[in-house]
Parts: structure tokens; C-alpha cells; sequence
């Protein structure tokens, strides 16, 4: 099952300060959704557990993170694998940081992520929607990042 | 002919325990001790597998062990495949690489299923994902990933058979066309799904099995698998069977199970659970893209056909790749054409593996068949009816010889048809058409003539792999007078449905002229049995139905020979009559069913000289016709008995949803001799159900990555009594001169015709529009997709 | 970890029945394995097929999609219940037979638990009710004609008393 | 197919049940009917360790006509959120006031499932094509939540988040829905869905509901669209929008047009997104014109 994700958001950071943030694990362990711990392998890849609740269904994932084809500040890969119970899923994403107004960023992103195992079996229905929420939630989480850290 | 019993209404013997819930299913048997199996399987379309930790599954309380296919494969041998490809191995559990979404991994054994599920998700399995393909074309391009890189090779068979003058009567033909159509992937999909329990006694150094099987030689595979002697291995075949249509096979469902009885020492059973049952049980269907060529002259006489047909098989090899063999013998369905060439392609890829699904591969044939003749009136502006009566056999042709090497036994294909169109009120079929497409709406109608080839042998065994020389396909039963002498038939394999009790009682009670609600009928267990190749085929009415009528023969001719030496007159001068014998004429002198079972089991002093005492007979029977190889070019007699099946449907589409709706359903059909007429009519009108949900509903879809979509109910849409239409049936026979009754097969009847039939309706009401659409199922979306004129 | 247990208490085809079960336990698998009453099935334990269908204070229902403890204090009647008090078959059943309305019979009692809850309901109903009623009952093998058949004829002949 | 283990609490009263919530958050979920949660214990998606029982609370099984005292516009019913489906079929106040969600319950899956499903259950479920969850949404109900604090009233409009995803909090009960019901005879209300089997999830469904005055021109229209967003959509722009029309042909076609560009649809293995966009501006002008119909 795969599912494909694209858009952009407005953030009200300035560009550098955004990239510092998007490539910080502190960050990255409070905006990807559900993940509930991060720890660092090596430069830029981290192991991480992920429970993902969505509503009534929730299914903890033991995974990495990884961010890759860095160029700073403009562009990264972030890459989100894991695999549990109730399956795989493997994400990957890249992001796109545009210099808007005074401290402001157009943040583009595409990403794809593949699911396996029950999940993909029988949810196919409303995937789709759920990986937009997740996203959503991903960007609610960023900007309550943004927020504390200006705070 | 006149029957006294066959052919007549009559309440099956089956049917009453089935009413008040006393059925005994493998999930009814309970055996003390019994521990219970969960699945850990494979969330990857293909992956390496580098390790297994059960740790943490063993830790719970309940749990007894962790099979790994490591342990499983290093003690029992490679499950049998059809065809001659000895490297595409199949174990129970992945052995190091799991192949498809859904493959099994590790078995757990708990004391109960709900700790065993709880246990599953403890098992830690390290993957590598590995490339994968999932395109049946694609797989046989050069470079594409191998599911199995031993066999060197995405292609499990490959040939292409010439059978007559191809060349010289394509370019005699006044005309050709050429055009594909794709068989979706699904299958039958029973109610039941598939389980299994075993018991190993290790003081008889036996393994008593359960299982809700239809599966010729079951207990010799098994056994081979399990490296033990086939006497060491009991297969009750008394166990009701919750449905089958062809997939209720269980060879590794069996050998995962019986390995773990007999190494634990407790009983095991594996129920799968619906979604073991859909991603892991091996039970898809076929999924085939013919490509069709077809030689016809102005007239719409059909001259010769170039038939390449690629069908895939998923993962592993069963018997699934013969699929494509069975259609060899009845190649150009019920129509006179003079040659053909067939390429059948048999190839694997990254999904569930597919099992014998009702009909054989005929029912996809057929599909493409039918739509051939359809788009050769269209193309000739020709009626469709009048195209198919050009080319029917005719009813006095029989014997008919196809180019393929198989004899027709009978029919009168003309006359079903019009049976059909009559009981389908075909002018006002016709007239709704018309003024529905008058109101906007569309409407098609849809006409099938379909064979079923019935009585089944193994011809496509050897056809398909030349170091298999079976050609023995028989079938058996025993009959049994007791002191009292009551009747008892004994049948040698499990039944799923299609009342065998009652055919055997009906059997046995038509030849010794006895009421066949006094006659029980038993299955006996595989030390027990008598050689069966179990209920596939079609096979039943003709080959159980054949043996026991041998049986009874044999009965009556000892009764005969007991009252010819009491009463002193030579056999040629009594009469037998509801089991008594007299002397012809009014002489009186007769000897009653009582008096000579009692001869026969008391008083071996009146017994003629040379006849055993007790009266019981067997009969083996071997499928009439058969036992013969194929030629070299591929020539073979493949089933003996050809029952035709005329589907005339009405559908109406809402060009706004793509929705469609079957109007009207009539179905002529011929299967020679009825025995059940009930039955019959039930195996037909489930077998048009199966084949609506094949047209229209269900498909074993597949995301880019591999993963079945289609895994639960919610998603794989077995039609229901509101999407199934009320059906009008007509029968006619035509008897075959092959069977003792003049009776045909008809266990795959319906399914075999239907999806053809809906299919060329759903065509005929797209037409006006300049749409078709070439693959089954035909959704609501495929069929939007057509109207906005979209790609299918 | 052992497994708390809940004490239940139901009548079953007019029997009360106690016991102590997980709260995990299905009502169907509470029938089946734990009172042994197999006549009910399970096809897709997850509320699609209705082949586990049961009268829960007569309402036909899915038993795969209720827990035991939730059924607790219930009255339910399954396909053993349906049988007349000798223990032969019962109106409806009865004309499942001569209709010859199943063939592998796995889907049928809960097929006929479907049919007797409508015919309580509605003693002559139409073909479309009849339908209607059965339509979240599959079945494989008979195409519902011989179903839909045998529901009718049993709307003619009903006894009043248990079907 | 076997639930993970969890515990069981039959709640007596709906303070208990909140009690229960508040101690166990997001560990504990309600059940009444089950018919969606249970299958998904059963795959074991979910996964709560403590099942609230809620089906028996007498609190959660009323039908009410409730005329809001601070609302002068529409009388309510409300309806208890453990009021199962096939009682809205049968219960006279419920048909004579709430035809519209009358005519959803019938696509709700089968006649089994209706028998032990419940309004509250359809509704925080929140499956996007899910029927009772649409009729909230397009006729403006009121959720009524509860916790061991007290109550909230949440707008149906704003309580479906995402596919499965409410605006309710863990520790939070839904307590009953209250529908406005619109005064006048002249009323008239439509469902329709297209499913691939009856009582399949709806690819799209669309209902509407309208009030025509004694010259047949619109005073009201009320209309949404299921299945084709990631959660019920109700479209009170193109509502306001027919009110005052004349409800002719061309304005339902237009107004199926617009409606057809508010969603957000999804595609998956039986219907594209394309496919679902164009079925819901198919459904809008059936149901407008049926709604139409069903005053006349």
C-alpha cells in the first residue's frame, strides 16, 4: 500500500532558524507523530519507537529515523522506517525550504510512504485520509515547536 | 429412460443434520489436550529472512513452542507441484526467503488460539527486503527479480501446442481479429476456511488427521511430505467440509500440523482465520491475460483460433499451473472449429499462490471463448445467437473429435439454446433492451454457451509434465447387506456440499430397486478407503456415481446366483424385483431380500459353490475413456463426459455510476441424466453466484508493493442474496452414452458460463456507446472508467 | 499473566448457562467451545458473513462481534435452539430440507436464524423482504434460490409454535 | 482473529462510566453495540486494555422531542447515543421528526448489525462514509459530550476531524445527539449512496433535506456528502445557496456542480478520487431532486 503526500506550509521562522530545528532529534521526537523515543546511531540517523494512535487503532512500530541528502538550508530527506505487529511501513519525504516574508518559510514537502501487514490488508479504505491527518498533526507539532522556541 | 428413483424429487440425505446445527466441521472437532496454532507471517511481497527471536513469545504462560521453517524444512520434504519445475520448492513455512504478503513464517502452538495470536506478535523476525515482481509480463522480461532464482526462470511452463491446419486456415479465412481479455484474480472462497487437527499416537506410530479437505491423494501427500509410510497417516474423510469449489487442499496446512502433533505430543489444530485465509492459504485463483486470434469467414463460420494464455500463478506451484491444461480438452467449447494453436504460460510472481478453483481454468476460457464469438458477429454485424448456432456442433455429430484429441460425448447445443432464450423470454429481453436505451439507460444482453467438461482424469498431468505418466484416475465405492439387511454404501473421500450420501443412497437404491432412505451411506477413513481421487472435476455423479452402481451390480448378481442355486433354476430364468427373486413366469417360486440375506450370511451350506460368504461387493472405476498419454503434439482425450450450459442475462448499467444490474437471469442447462434434480439446480444457481461475483465483484487486488488489499470481507465482495438475482433455470438432456445412467457432471455448472455471459452484456450495453471493456471483475469504476472513455 | 476471568450468566435455548470466561471471549466462541454448542459457525469473525448469526433477546445479531460478558444476562437461542422439543427439526428447518436450501450447510444456521427472526416479524414476507433479511448472510454454494425458496414455503406453513 | 486481552467494566451509570474513563484515559474505550470496534479488536488494530461497557445505560436510551429554550428556531430530538439503529427504524417519534436519518439507517449495513449498533457508535466511529455521521453533520446536530466534569456540546460540523478521528477526548462519553428538527409539514428528505454490495461502505452517499414554502419555493435546504472528504461533509454554503430558489432542475444541477468542488476526495481500491467526485455531484442532484420530491 502505497500512499503519496504533497503540499506545503507557511512557518513563521526564518529559514536558517527552520533548518536547525527540522534536523534537531529533540524536534523530530516531539513533531513525528507518535514517536515516543529517539536515540542517536550516528550522525543524522536515530533508532525510535513510534506508537501510532489514530483513533481507535494504534500499533507501535520500533524503526529509525534518517536524514539524508542534506543541503543546507534549502532541502533534506527525511526517511521513517519501522516495523511491528501489525506490519511495516517505510516513509520517506523531501522538504523544501523557501525564504517567504521576514521571518517566514515556505516549507514544501513530497513524500510517499509504503505500508505492510494488516494494516495495508484491510485499511486500504481509509488510509489515505489518516496520512493526511498525520501530517497535519506532523505540522500542528512544528508549530508548537516554532512557538516555544521564539517563547 | 425410465428410473425408478434417479431423476425424481427427493430430500437429500445430508440436509437434516445440517438444519439443526449437528454438522461436524474440523472446527467442531474437539480433542482433549488440543493445543492451537497461530501464524507469524511475512508483511513483505519478498524478504530475506536473517533471524527469528521467539524469546519473548515462549515467555507467556500457554505457549509451547515456535516453529520456525528453518526446523520445518530440514525434517520434512517439499510439497508436490504439478509441473516439471523441481527448484521452485514450497515448505509450509518460509524457508530463509519469504516470497509474497502473508507468507508463513513461523507457526506458534498455545493452549489456546487467542494465546497463540498473543504469542505471534511476540515472534521478533529480522527482514530483508528484496526486490519483487508482481507483473505477470513483466516477470518473464529479461532482468526482472526471480521468486525463485534456483529455477532460473519467472516461467513454471511454457509450450505451444499446434493442433490442425493454423496457418492454412488463418490465411484462407476472410477474416481476422485479434484482442485481449483478462481474467481477474479470485477464487472461490468459501464460508469455511481452511483447518486441520492431528493426533500422533506414538504407540501405533500413527497420526490421525481432521481436515476440511477435497484434495486427490491428501493422505499420500501428506505422508511423503512427512517422510512416513502412507499407513501411518489416517485421514477421516467423515469430517463436513464448509465449502470448497476446488481450493480446500491443505497439503501444508496438513504437514505443518502433523509435524507438530507428532513432535509435540499433544493434538494440534490450525483453524485459519479469515485473514490467514486470504493472504497465506494459497487459495487465489487464476489471474490470466489471454491474447486471442481469431480466423473467420463472411458467413461467421469460425475457421481456427490462436489462443496465448498467461496466467499467474503467484509464488509457489501447486497444481495450479495444470489450470491452463484442463481447457485443452474442450479448446474450442461447442462450436466446429477445425484448428487451433494454444500457448499456455504458466508464471510465478510475489503473491499468494494460487489453487484449483471450480472448473479448472475452464471457466476463464470460456470467458475468453465466448467474448471471441461475441466480437466476431459484432465485427460481421451478425445476431449472436445465429452466430453461435452456425458454428454449434450439431446434435448428430456426436462423438465429436476436437483438434485437441478429446471426443465429445453428446449434446444438442441448438436445442439448449433455444431452451434458454425461451425461458429468458428472449423478445422481451430484447424489447426491454430497446426502450431502456430509448429512456437514456443502458442495457445489454448477454448470451453464453458454455461446456463443462465432467468426469475428470489426469490427462493433464502428463500433458503438462512428461516424467508424470498418470493416467489413472479412479474412483470407488463398497456396498455392505448387513444380517438385517439393511443397506450401507461406503464412500472413499470427504464431501463439501454436493451430496454424495444421497447419490450413492440413490445410486445403490435405483440398481437393487430399494428405498434409498434406508440406505445409509458413510465415509470411510483413508486406511479404510478404497482408492478415490476425491470430488474434483466434476467427477462425482460420474465416477462415484459409476462405482456404486458397479457395486450394486455386483450385489444383485450374487443375490441372483444364491436364488438360481436354492431354487434350482438357471439365473436366465429369474427376475429380480425390490430385492426378491422369482422365478419368471407364475410359478410362485421366489425366494424374498430377507431369506436370501440370511442365505448369504448364515447358511454358507446353501451358498453356491464359489461365492463368498456375507454379502458385500466393491467396484473401482477407472474414468471412462481415459488412461491413455498424450500424443506428442500434445493430443489428449481429457474428460469424458461434456455437459453445455446457455446463459441468457439482461443487464442494465446507470451510465451515471457505472452501477450494474442483472434484470434477468435464465440459464439452460444439459448435464445428461439428473440423479438429484435439487441438486443439480443448487450446484448451478451457486455455481451462476460464484461466477456473478467473478464478473462483477471480487478480486485479490495488489498495492505496487505487494500487499493484498482485497484481505477481509469488507474488501474481497462475495456477492450476497441481494445482489444475486432470482434465476430462472431450464434443463434438457442429452445423456452421455459413456455413464450408466446417461449421467453428466455438474458440479462446477453455472460458474462456467456465468461470468462469459455477464460479460458480454455488460459489452452489448457499452456498445452503443463505442465502449468494451476486457477485464473481469467488471466494478462500478471499471465500467465509469469505460463510459468517460477511459482506459479499462 | 493469567487472564482475568468474568463470571457469565445467560439462558441459552432456555437453559441458563454460568460460567467463567476472559472478556476477550466472543459470544460465538463462548457457544462453541466453551458450552460445545457447534451448530453456530464462524466464517469471518469480523461481522461481514453472518454464518455466527444468533437470537440475542430475539433479535438476530452477529455473535463474532459481541463479547460473552456483554451478552451476560442475556437470553440467546441458537440453531440447536430451533429444533422442536424431541429434538426433530422445526418448521423453517424443515423446509430447508424439502427446498434442499444449503449444500455444505456452514453458512445455514445462521441463515436460518436470519429467516426465523423475519418470519417472526413479518410471517408472509416478499421475495425483496426476504432478500432483505438474508442479505448480510453469504453464501457460497446455493446462489440463495433454493434459500429464498424454502423461506417461502415456510411462510405458508408456519406452526406458531417454535419453527 | 482474536482480541489482545483487556479488561471489562459494565458501567451502571453514565457517571461511572466517566469515572472509569478518567482513571483509565486513553487505555479504556466504550462499547455499546461494538459493531466497529470489535472487528477491529479482533485484527487487533485496537487494542484498548479496559472495555467500558455503556450499552444498558437507560441515560443513553432516550428518544426525546426537547425543544431547546434557548434556540427559537428548531424544536429537538434527542436521541441517546446508545440507542441502537434498529430502534430509530421502529420508534414513532424518531420517524415522524428525523425522516432523513429514517431513510440513512437503511444503508447501514445489515439487518444483524443494525439490531446491535448504535447511533453514538456510528458517530464516533467516524468512518468518512459512514451514514449516521453524515445525517449529524448535514442537519446540524448537536453532540453532547460528558466526562466526570460535566458536559460539552460540540457541533457535529466540527466534531469529525479525520477518518477515525473525533474531536472527542479520551476521557470523554458521547451522551446523545440532539437534532433539530425544522418546523413546517413541508419537508422533504433524501439518502443516497452508491456501494459496490448493499450495505458495503458507500463509495459516496449524499443526503439532503429541504423546506419548500406553500409556492413551492426553497426556504431552507440542508445537504452533504459522505465518503468523498476524510470525514462527513456537510455543505451549508450551497444550502444557503438554494434557499430561495425555486428548487428548478438547472439550480440543482448547479448546485451539484458546486458541491462536486467542495470535497476532498480520496481514491483506494474501488473508486478513484476522480470516480468519487464525479459520483458526488451525481448523488447531489438526486437526492435535491428527491428531497424535492418528497415535499410534493
Amino acid at each position: 500500500m502505497a500512499l503519496e503526500v504533497q503540499g506545503e506550509q507557511t512557518l513563521q521562522l526564518g529559514r536558517a532558524e527552520l533548518w536547525r530545528m527540522l534536523i534537531d532529534p529533540a524536534v523530530l521526537a516531539k513533531t513525528i507523530p507518535g514517536c515516543n523515543a529517539v536515540r542517536r546511531i550516528e550522525e543524522d540517523r536515530y533508532e525510535m519507537g513510534l506508537k501510532i494512535q489514530v483513533a481507535n487503532v494504534s500499533g507501535e512500530y520500533m524503526g529509525s529515523v534518517a536524514i539524508t541528502d542534506k543541503r543546507e538550508p534549502e532541502h533534506y530527506v527525511l526517511t521513517v522506517e519501522g516495523q511491528g505487529s501489525i506490519g511495516f511501513m517505510k516513509g520517506s519525504a523531501a522538504f523544501d525550504l523557501e525564504p517567504k516574508g521576514e521571518g517566514e518559510t515556505l516549507l514544501r514537502y513530497a513524500g510517499s510512504a509504503e505500508l505492510g501487514g494488516v494494516v495495508a490488508g484491510v485499511g486500504q479504505r481509509v488510509l489515505s485520509g489518516v496520512a493526511k491527518f498525520l501530517v497535519g498533526r506532523f505540522f500542528k507539532a512544528l508549530e508548537k515547536c516554532i512557538e516555544e522556541a521564539k517563547a | 429412460m425410465n428410473f425408478r428413483y434417479i431423476g425424481k424429487k427427493r430430500r437429500t440425505k445430508e440436509d437434516p443434520r445440517f438444519v439443526t446445527g449437528r454438522g461436524r466441521f474440523v472446527a467442531d472437532v474437539a480433542l482433549p489436550g488440543m493445543k492451537h496454532v497461530a501464524l507469524v507471517t511475512s508483511p513483505h511481497a519478498a524478504a530475506r529472512i536473517k533471524a527469528i527471536r521467539a524469546e519473548k513469545a515462549l515467555a507467556l504462560q500457554g505457549v509451547h513452542y515456535v516453529l520456525t521453517g528453518e526446523e520445518l524444512c530440514a525434517a520434512v520434504d517439499p510439497l508436490l507441484i504439478g509441473v516439471d519445475a523441481p527448484l521452485v520448492r514450497r515448505y509450509p513455512l518460509a524457508n530463509g526467503v519469504a516470497r509474497y504478503a502473508g507468507e508463513w513464517v513461523a507457526a506458534v502452538v498455545a493452549d489456546s488460539r487467542h494465546l497463540a495470536e498473543d504469542a505471534a506478535e511476540r515472534v521478533e523476525v529480522d527482514y530483508e527486503p528484496i526486490p519483487y515482481i508482481l507483473d505477470a509480463e513483466k516477470s518473464i522480461e529479461p532482468g526482472a527479480p526471480l521468486v525463485h532464482p534456483e529455477h532460473g526462470s519467472n516461467v513454471l511452463y511454457r509450450r505451444k501446442f499446434v493442433w490442425g491446419p493454423v496457418e492454412e486456415d488463418f490465411a484462407r479465412a476472410a477474416h481476422r481479429l485479434s484482442f485481449r481479455v483478462r481474467w481477474g484474480r479470485s477464487a472461490t472462497v468459501p464460508i469455511e476456511t481452511f483447518g486441520v487437527a492431528a493426533q500422533w499416537d506414538p504407540a501405533q506410530q500413527l497420526l490421525d488427521v481432521w481436515a476440511s479437505i477435497q484434495m486427490p491423494k491428501f493422505p499420500d501427500q501428506t505422508a511423503r511430505a512427512l517422510r512416513l509410510p502412507g499407513n501411518a497417516v489416517r485421514v477421516y474423510f467423515d469430517v463436513d467440509v464448509g465449502g470448497s469449489f476446488g481450493v480446500k487442499r491443505g497439503i501444508k496446512h496438513t504437514v505443518l500440523v502433523g509435524y507438530l502433533a507428532k513432535k509435540l505430543g499433544f493434538p494440534v489444530r490450525f483453524i485459519e482465520d479469515r485473514l490467514e485465509n486470504m493472504r497465506g492459504g494459497d487459495m487465489h485463483g487464476p489471474d490470466r491475460i489471454f491474447d486471442l486470434q481469431v480466423a473467420f469467414d463472411a458467413d461467421g463460420t469460425i475457421r481456427s483460433m490462436k489462443i496465448r494464455a498467461l496466467d499467474d500463478v503467484g509464488a509457489y506451484a501447486g497444481r495450479s499451473p495444470l489450470q491452463l491444461g484442463k481447457p485443452v480438452g474442450a479448446i474450442v467449447g461447442p462450436y466446429r472449429i477445425g484448428s487451433v494453436e494454444y500457448e499456455p504460460i504458466s508464471v510465478l510472481t510475489n503473491k499468494t499462490a494460487q489453487e484449483a478453483v471450480r472448473g479448472f481454468g475452464q471457466s476463464p476460457t470460456n470467458y475468453a471463448l465466448e467474448s471471441a464469438v461475441d466480437r466476431v458477429a459484432r465485427h460481421l454485424g451478425m445476431d449472436r445467437v445465429a452466430i453461435r448456432k452456425k458454428n454449434f456442433i450439431g446434435k448428430d455429430q456426436f462423438p465429436y473429435l476436437i483438434p485437441s484429441g478429446t471426443t465429445y460425448d453428446s449434446g444438442d447445443y441448438h436445442t439448449v439454446l433455444d431452451k434458454a432464450l425461451a425461458a429468458a423470454e428472449y423478445a422481451s429481453l430484447v424489447e426491454m433492451r430497446e426502450a431502456a436505451r430509448k429512456a437514456g439507460r443502458l442495457a445489454g444482453i448477454g448470451i453464453s454457451t458454455c461446456l463443462e467438461p465432467s468426469g475428470g482424469n489426469t490427462a493433464f498431468e502428463p500433458l503438462f509434465n512428461p516424467k508424470n505418466e498418470t493416467t489413472t484416475w479412479m474412483d470407488s465405492c463398497l456396498v455392505r447387506i448387513d444380517l438385517s439387511g439393511a443397506i450401507t454404501g461406503v464412500m472413499n473421500t470427504s464431501s463439501a456440499g454436493q451430496g454424495h450420501e444421497t447419490l450413492v443412497a440413490t445410486v445403490l437404491g435405483e440398481i437393487l430397486e430399494r428405498d434409498p432412505d434406508t440406505i445409509r451411506v458413510v465415509h470411510a477413513d483413508s486406511l479404510t478407503a478404497l482408492p478415490s481421487n476425491s470430488p474434483v472435476a466434476s467427477r462425482m455423479a460420474i465416477m462415484l456415481g459409476g462405482a456404486a452402481a458397479g457395486a450394486a451390480k455386483r450385489i444383485k448378481a450374487a443375490l441372483l446366483a444364491i436364488a438360481a442355486h436354492n431354487l434350482g433354476v438357471p439365473e436366465t430364468l429369474l427376475e429380480y424385483r425390490e430385492g426378491n427373486v422369482a422365478v419368471k413366469g407364475a410359478t410362485g417360486k421366489s425366494l424374498g431380500w430377507d431369506q436370501l440375506v440370511e442365505i448369504a450370511h448364515r447358511k454358507f451350506h446353501r451358498m453356491p459353490p464359489g461365492l463368498e460368504p456375507g454379502l458385500q461387493a466393491k467396484f473401482v472405476w477407472e474414468v471412462p475413456k481415459g488412461g491413455a498419454l498424450p500424443t506428442a503434439d500434445g493430443r489428449i482425450q481429457m474428460y469424458p463426459c461434456f455437459s453445455l450450459e446457455a446463459h441468457v442475462v439482461l443487464v442494465e448499467i446507470d451510465p451515471a455510476t457505472g452501477q450494474a444490474k442483472l434484470v434477468r437471469y435464465a440459464c439452460g442447462h444439459d448435464c445428461g441424466t439428473m440423479i438429484n434434480p435439487d441438486i443439480v439446480h443448487g450446484l448451478t444457481y451457486g455455481g451462476i453466484a460464484h461466477g456473478i461475483g467473478a464478473a462483477l465483484y471480487e478480486k485479490f487486488a495488489y498495492s505496487d508493493n505487494g500487499q493484498l488489499l482485497s484481505q477481509s470481507f469488507m474488501d474481497y465482495l462475495i456477492p450476497s442474496a441481494l445482489e444475486i438475482p432470482s434465476i430462472t433455470m431450464v434443463d434438457h438432456c442429452t445423456p452421455s452414452p459413456l455413464t450408466e445412467f446417461g449421467q453428466k457432471g455438474s458440479g462446477e455448472a453455472g460458474y462456467l458460463g456465468a461470468p462469459a455471459a455477464i460479460a458480454c452484456a455488460v459489452n452489448d450495453a457499452l456498445g452503443p456507446m463505442g465502449a468494451s471493456i476486457d477485464e473481469l471483475p467488471m466494478t462500478p469504476l471499471a465500467i465509469w472508467t469505460r463510459i468517460q472513455g477511459g482506459p479499462t | 499473566m493469567s487472564e482475568r476471568l468474568y463470571r457469565v450468566s445467560m439462558l441459552v435455548n432456555a437453559q441458563r448457562r454460568e460460567a467463567e470466561v476472559p472478556a476477550r471471549l466472543t459470544l460465538v466462541d463462548f457457544l462453541r467451545d466453551t458450552l460445545r454448542l457447534t451448530g453456530t459457525h464462524t466464517g469471518c469473525e469480523h461481522g461481514i458473513c453472518g454464518a455466527c448469526s444468533v437470537l440475542l433477546d430475539g433479535a438476530p445479531v452477529r455473535s463474532c462481534l459481541i463479547y460473552a460478558v456483554q451478552a451476560d444476562g442475556g437470553s440467546v437461542i441458537t440453531i440447536e435452539g430451533l429444533a422442536r422439543p424431541d429434538g426433530t427439526q422445526g418448521t423453517l428447518q424443515d423446509s430447508f430440507c424439502e427446498a434442499h436450501a444449503l449444500q455444505c450447510g456452514f453458512c445455514t444456521p445462521g441463515m436460518i436464524i436470519a429467516a426465523h427472526a423475519l418470519l417472526n416479524d413479518n410471517p408472509a414476507p416478499s421475495e425483496a423482504q426476504i432478500r432483505e433479511a438474508i442479505g448480510g448472510n453469504l453464501c457460497r454454494c446455493t446462489g440463495y434460490q433454493q434459500i429464498v425458496d424454502a423461506i417461502q414455503l415456510a411462510s405458508g406453513k408456519r406452526d406458531g409454535g417454535i419453527a | 482473529m482474536k482480541a489482545a486481552p483487556f479488561e471489562y467494566f459494565r458501567a451502571s451509570t453514565l457517571a461511572e462510566a466517566c469515572a472509569q474513563l478518567a482513571e483509565h484515559g486513553a487505555d479504556a474505550k466504550l462499547i455499546a453495540g461494538g459493531q466497529s470496534l470489535v472487528p477491529m479488536m479482533a485484527m487487533r488494530l485496537a487494542r484498548p486494555a479496559w472495555l467500558i461497557d455503556i450499552r444498558r445505560l437507560e441515560e443513553l436510551q432516550r428518544i426525546e422531542s426537547r425543544n431547546d429554550p434557548v434556540s427559537s428556531a428548531d424544536d429537538v430530538v434527542s436521541v441517546g447515543a446508545a440507542v441502537r439503529q434498529c430502534v430509530i427504524e421502529r420508534d414513532p417519534l424518531a420517524r415522524a421528526s428525523l425522516p432523513l436519518l429514517g431513510r440513512a439507517l437503511k444503508w447501514v449495513g445489515h439487518v444483524q448489525t443494525r439490531n446491535r449498533g448504535t447511533v453514538g457508535g456510528s458517530i464516533v466511529h467516524a468512518d468518512p462514509s459512514a451514514e449516521i455521521p453524515l445525517v449529524t453533520c448535514v442537519l446540524d446536530a448537536v453532540l453532547e459530550l460528558r466526562d466526570a466534569a460535566g458536559a460539552t456540546d460540540v457541533p457535529a460540523r466540527e466534531f469529525f476531524l479525520a477518518p477515525m478521528v473525533t474531536a472527542i477526548a479520551p476521557e470523554q462519553c458521547l451522551a446523545e445527539i440532539r437534532f433539530p428538527v425544522w418546523k413546517g409539514a413541508r419537508v422533504g428528505s433524501a439518502f443516497e449512496e452508491v456501494s459496490i454490495r448493499q450495505g458495503d461502505f458507500a463509495l459516496v452517499s449524499a443526503c439532503a433535506q429541504v423546506a419548500l414554502d406553500a409556492d413551492g419555493k426553497c426556504i431552507r435546504a440542508a445537504l452533504g456528502i459522505g465518503g468523498a472528504s476524510p470525514f462527513p461533509q456537510a455543505l451549508p454554503e450551497i444550502g444557503e445557496r438554494l434557499a430561495g430558489t425555486q428548487l428548478d432542475d438547472r439550480t440543482i444541477v448547479d448546485a451539484a456542480d458546486a458541491a462536486a468542488k467542495l470535497i476532498d476526495p480520496d481514491g483506494d481500491l474501488h473508486a478513484t478520487a476522480a470516480y468519487r467526485r464525479h459520483l458526488a455531484r451525481v448523488l447531489v442532484e438526486r437526492v435535491l431532486r428527491s428531497a424535492r420530491e418528497d415535499v410534493r
